[in-house]
């Protein structure tokens, strides 16, 4: 085993790997940057390094830098977590010349799967179905034609160097279909300077719902069940759960199988996702592959009981999965929310500061991975992802009402949060109903939904009230400046301590 | 503002601010009066007139716990510009309540959160940030909605515009500058 | 369903109580002494009212108070905790008679089961092996010389109005009995006034553990195995863990199925333990029943992902219990540590006080049952139970790790804790190897475990530079007071920010 | 104190604070020497004359973070009756280090913490609770060990022990007072 662990991350998930590596007795080394020194994973972490200015080129991203610090601290591994050089093979390559054991696939293996075009080749030698069309530049109308009927209607026109929307149409029938090639072809050559197209079966309604594959190094490959992220806002996964509400052990055991045989084809290792779209006849696409641990990893953990951080690190380490495909068992119903420092109330912008007052959940089922604490500030320079929430139940509806039950105990003050986004979220009728699609969430907002506020008259006697009291303490600091009369005997008491009226009918006697 | 605070800092302590106070409140568009008048060991409040049962405590700086005819609320304050914003917990969420006081100009006058003073708005950085592009200069007429300034936050940028026509008096921030949340980012007159 | 639960209880259990209410979307009203007016479990309550000073006799042992809430509340039913008056039948009846659903067994199970010569009594009927010998004064030494036969030496005399050991006399064989009779019965006589004793079987090393049973209104009773306590200072649980590490899936039916036919004899109802001394032979001898919930009942949640207190109100409400005996499936390992505020190295003593600051654990597998937060102040009223730790792995290695590693990440500064007993504990050979009985602490404490400290110079060199940042603070502080210079411009960076040494060495460019 | 600060409260601000710092500590029986010498934005620490790599911050009051060549330390640091408490958090688990400033005097003098001063030995609560028993008054003779009063606390009784032998001046509580951590019980001439 590992002696110590390079942890090449900042914020919730490097926290979750120096637990990790803390649970396993491995030392943990943590990196950080300038904004990051009084970060949390710096806090919990039992050996430290600066390596760097704040912005993440100069630092996170600074694969020598990272190898300067193993070599230092005597590192002979490194998890690199999510994002940042997570999926950089030039990261896993300078391990290798530097005698670090990268904790992840292999560069080859991370190159073959990771691009988006290489996995659909691979996909295709698997003989898993990836969704209908083509990757490649249409040449003619004729070509989009034979395409288009290969796929199956509807179709998506989508220009190849495109993006936002521009160049993208959406035909429903053949016969709109030449009209449509036209259109999309001038608008992408004026927006983009390049005309070329190519076409997409259009999914109605898709469910995102993606497999946890892992690997070992003697060649035994499983599947861990599957987790659904169909609510997504901008093709951001904002709440992930597992099991998928519309899966059954067929289903499961199909997706499965085709994940592990992709993953295969590509000499996988480690653990790795393979994301499908399911539509509303359950049959599934193949999107593409995620080279590293997901960001909601913890719902897989929670249901299947299984540390995938630390089945990283043994893998890694060379030894074998320590189980069977049979062995897998799922238990119970998890979900996951991510919070973000980011204001619903203005577009989502993000809202790095001060973490000023904070009241975290907790109890029976209720997991928070969390990169910050009260006091910190949120730097400007970093992704705006302050903790996961994740809550367990023995089914989803158990699950959920714990999540709405931890999401009422939740607060965070000095910064925006979505956290009322979810509030709002886990009681809509369509999510308990688990009936979503990847598109469901930007369409409710879209529709005004975080707009309608709750009318509650109570909430505002009660905020009448504290400004009261806030107006009060304002008085008496003025009043009790020099040069006025001394306060009362009782006065720090009549600020910070309780104001009550003991009415005759509070039951006392 | 109608409350007995208003004996201003620096006076003596009047009678008032012993035996309780009284405060004109807007939120939304009610305008609300909280009245609490204190009897030794006991405080009365009232709620646009009408008595009701509270117990109230802060908790932490800017935290109270408001109990309120038994129902259990948690309060946080902060101040923002023109009020005060409420994060009121009760047991089942959190809704947001902004309050202004009614005669704002005497409150930001004692906390120095002025807004629009004498018919001079300061334009407020909305987040944190560093500023990417300052779109205006001293002298130049804006209209109400026009950009001032663009800042960029954990990789995404945002324009701030004035919110009245008129002009330029003063621009307070520079092209590579960090700015926090409230600075004030140029002044339009 | 009920409509609103009035939490008859405070701390750690009040909050656990009132998520589960909040989850099922039931009302919970708080109550709480003056002492308690901004405790969590008022802070989280929707609603909650006053109910008398701090003394306990004066608030949350009145059950008249208890029972003008839940009238004024319009509470339907009342869940008692445990402690205070849990296991008092007079509240239940209070209940019945102000027609509130009190959330546990009927007074007359409680009255059957709670007195511990009743239950030997219905144990006898029920054909459950209590710890031999008697409970009932000896009228001489004829006749204990008979009873220390029945039982089997070594046996041991206690008084009957006796406590702290005195009058107390362990007999090894029946030559010692005479002298041991004599000796007691005149110690006895002269500490309490009353010479007259009765005798027990004389364990060695056992281990406590308890089967967890559960009853409807229906007639259904099962039992969700077993929790192993054997960790106890003073007789005092202070660890808990489920499943026993000497537990097998024979032992727990018979342990199990004991247990419920004790339960039925007694015509309990709602959660109940039925506590066991087990012998190095793995023979079981009953000790007495709760007639409550227990402190340690989140062990038994973890392994069997059962809500016990949804489970508790929905068996009070009339529901059937939603499972049978064999869908009772366990699963991983889980253990508690009870945080107390007291002092190790100051004979445990209470130490009460405001919670300057509070770093808690968190992550994979940790649940933190707090009653507490930093800021508040722990009153000087009540037990000293700030927050139970969970942790729950795929085994006992994996939780025993995790705990070790969420302790480590505990910080409560302001009062005195045992959390560093509990360091100790969780690197001690004995406990990692599950080698436990019930004297196993106190003999290990009264070996001076806690007086060893560790030698750790890096940690005094960290100490003497925290206090000289600390002099240069209060130093500025003084320099910065009127009269003086001005501090420069860099001055509070000086205080606060970053006194960093970039040397060379260090991995930058 | 051999520090640069001892120049005192209310002194002129001298060079040696801008620059950085010496101090004696004793921790246990040993005495430790550190020292800190400020260049521009890098501080250099010296423990016992030998350089070390420091990165040291306070994260909150009485929180700091110490990375000692490379290893990371939390230190929360209390007063308590005759120097300073540190909780030493490292990543496997959590020390208690007692540090004790050389001349206690001159630092107990500026903090208000005396303990023996001149002679007059303060008996202090060792924890909050309320006096359920004075066991002297003034002007009883008492041994070292002696109990003084009975302080309960969580339904637990402890007794207050004298730590030197000499006369009550003073005794500062009453039965059925309630006592704060620290506050004096009686003072022994």
């Amino acid at each position: 085993m590992f002696r110590k662990i390079l942890i090449a991350n900042r914020g919730e998930i490097a926290v979750r790997l120096l637990r990790a590596c803390r649970e396993m007795g491995i030392g943990a080394v943590a990196v950080f940057s300038e904004a990051d020194r009084v970060a949390l994973h710096v806090r919990l972490a039992s050996e430290a390094y600066a390596i760097g200015p704040a912005p993440s080129s100069e630092s996170y991203l600074r694969i020598d830098r990272l190898m300067e610090v193993a070599k230092r601290a005597g590192c002979d591994a490194l998890h690199p977590g999510y994002g940042f050089l997570a999926e950089n093979p030039a990261l896993a390559r300078a391990c290798a010349k530097h005698g670090v054991t990268f904790i992840g696939p292999s560069p080859e293996a991370m190159e073959r799967l990771g691009s988006k075009t290489g996995a659909r080749q691979l996909a295709r030698q698997a003989g898993v179905q990836a969704v209908p069309g083509t990757l490649e530049p249409i040449a003619s109308l004729q070509a989009a034609r034979a395409a288009a009927e290969e796929a199956g209607y509807p179709i998506v026109l989508k220009a190849v160097s495109g993006g936002g929307g521009k160049g993208m149409r959406l035909v429903s029938t053949e016969k709109e279909l030449a009209g449509a090639w036209r259109d999309a072809q001038s608008e992408a050559e004026n927006a983009f300077g390049d005309g070329r197209l190519y076409l997409e079966k259009y999914l109605v309604a898709p469910r995102h719902i993606e497999i946890q594959v892992f690997g070992d190094i003697h060649g035994h490959m499983v599947y861990l069940g599957e987790r659904e992220c169909s609510v997504q806002r901008r093709h951001q996964k904002v709440i992930e759960e597992a099991p998928s509400p519309v899966m059954d052990a067929a289903l499961r055991s199909r997706m499965g199988e085709a994940a592990v045989k992709l993953a295969r084809v590509g000499g996988y290792t480690n653990a790795g996702t393979v994301e499908f779209l399911v539509d509303a006849q359950r049959n599934f696409y193949f999107l593409e592959v995620n080279t590293r641990l997901q960001v909601e990893h913890p719902v897989t953990e929670m249901v299947t009981g299984l540390d995938l951080v630390k089945l990283q690190i043994r893998v890694a380490a060379g030894e074998p999965l320590p189980f069977a495909q049979a062995d897998v068992a799922m238990r119970g119903h998890a979900m996951e929310c991510r919070i973000y420092a980011e204001d619903p109330g203005n577009n989502f912008f993000p809202s790095p500061g001060k973490i000023q007052t904070q009241r975290t959940p907790a109890g029976p089922g209720i997991r928070l991975d969390e990169g910050v604490y009260a006091g910190w500030t949120v730097p400007n320079d970093y992704d705006p992802l302050l903790a996961k929430l994740i809550a367990f139940g023995s089914d989803r509806d158990e699950a959920a009402a714990r999540m709405r039950s931890a999401l009422a105990e939740y607060f965070i003050g000095g910064i925006e949060t979505n956290l009322e986004m979810f509030r709002r979220i886990f009681n809509h009728p369509d999510f308990l109903r688990a009936e979503l699609h990847t598109r469901w969430l930007d369409e409710w907002l879209a529709r005004g939904a975080l707009g309608t506020t709750r009318e509650e008259s109570k909430a505002e006697d009660a905020a009448a009230i504290a400004v009261a009291l806030w107006q009060l303490s304002q008085s008496s600091q003025a009043a009790m400046a020099p040069g006025n009369a001394a306060p009362p005997a009782d006065g720090s008491r009549w600020k910070r301590a309780a104001i009550q009226e003991q009415v005759d009918r509070a039951p006392r006697k | 503002m109608e409350t007995s605070s208003n004996s201003g800092a620096g006076g003596p302590r009047s009678p008032e601010i012993k035996n309780g106070l009284k405060l004109k409140l807007k939120i939304g568009e009610k305008t609300r009066e909280v009245e609490m008048v204190r009897e030794g060991e006991i405080a009365r409040w009232r709620l646009d007139g009408r008595a009701v049962e509270v117990n109230a405590i802060e908790i932490a700086a800017g935290t109270y716990s408001i109990l309120l005819e038994g129902q259990a609320f948690e309060v946080h304050l902060a101040q923002e510009a023109g009020g005060l914003r409420a994060e009121v917990s009760a047991g089942e969420g959190v809704q947001t309540v902004r309050v202004k006081l009614v005669d704002p100009r005497a409150w930001q006058g004692r906390h120095g959160h002025t807004v629009e003073v004498e018919g001079r708005l300061q334009i407020l950085a909305p987040m944190p940030g560093k500023i990417v592009r300052v779109l205006v200069k001293q002298g130049d007429a804006v209209s109400a909605g026009q950009g001032i300034a663009v800042i960029e936050a954990m990789k995404m940028q945002n324009e701030v515009r004035s919110r009245k026509t008129g002009i330029i008096e003063r621009v307070m921030v520079a092209e590579g500058k960090t700015v926090n949340a409230g600075e004030v980012v140029a002044v339009v007159v």
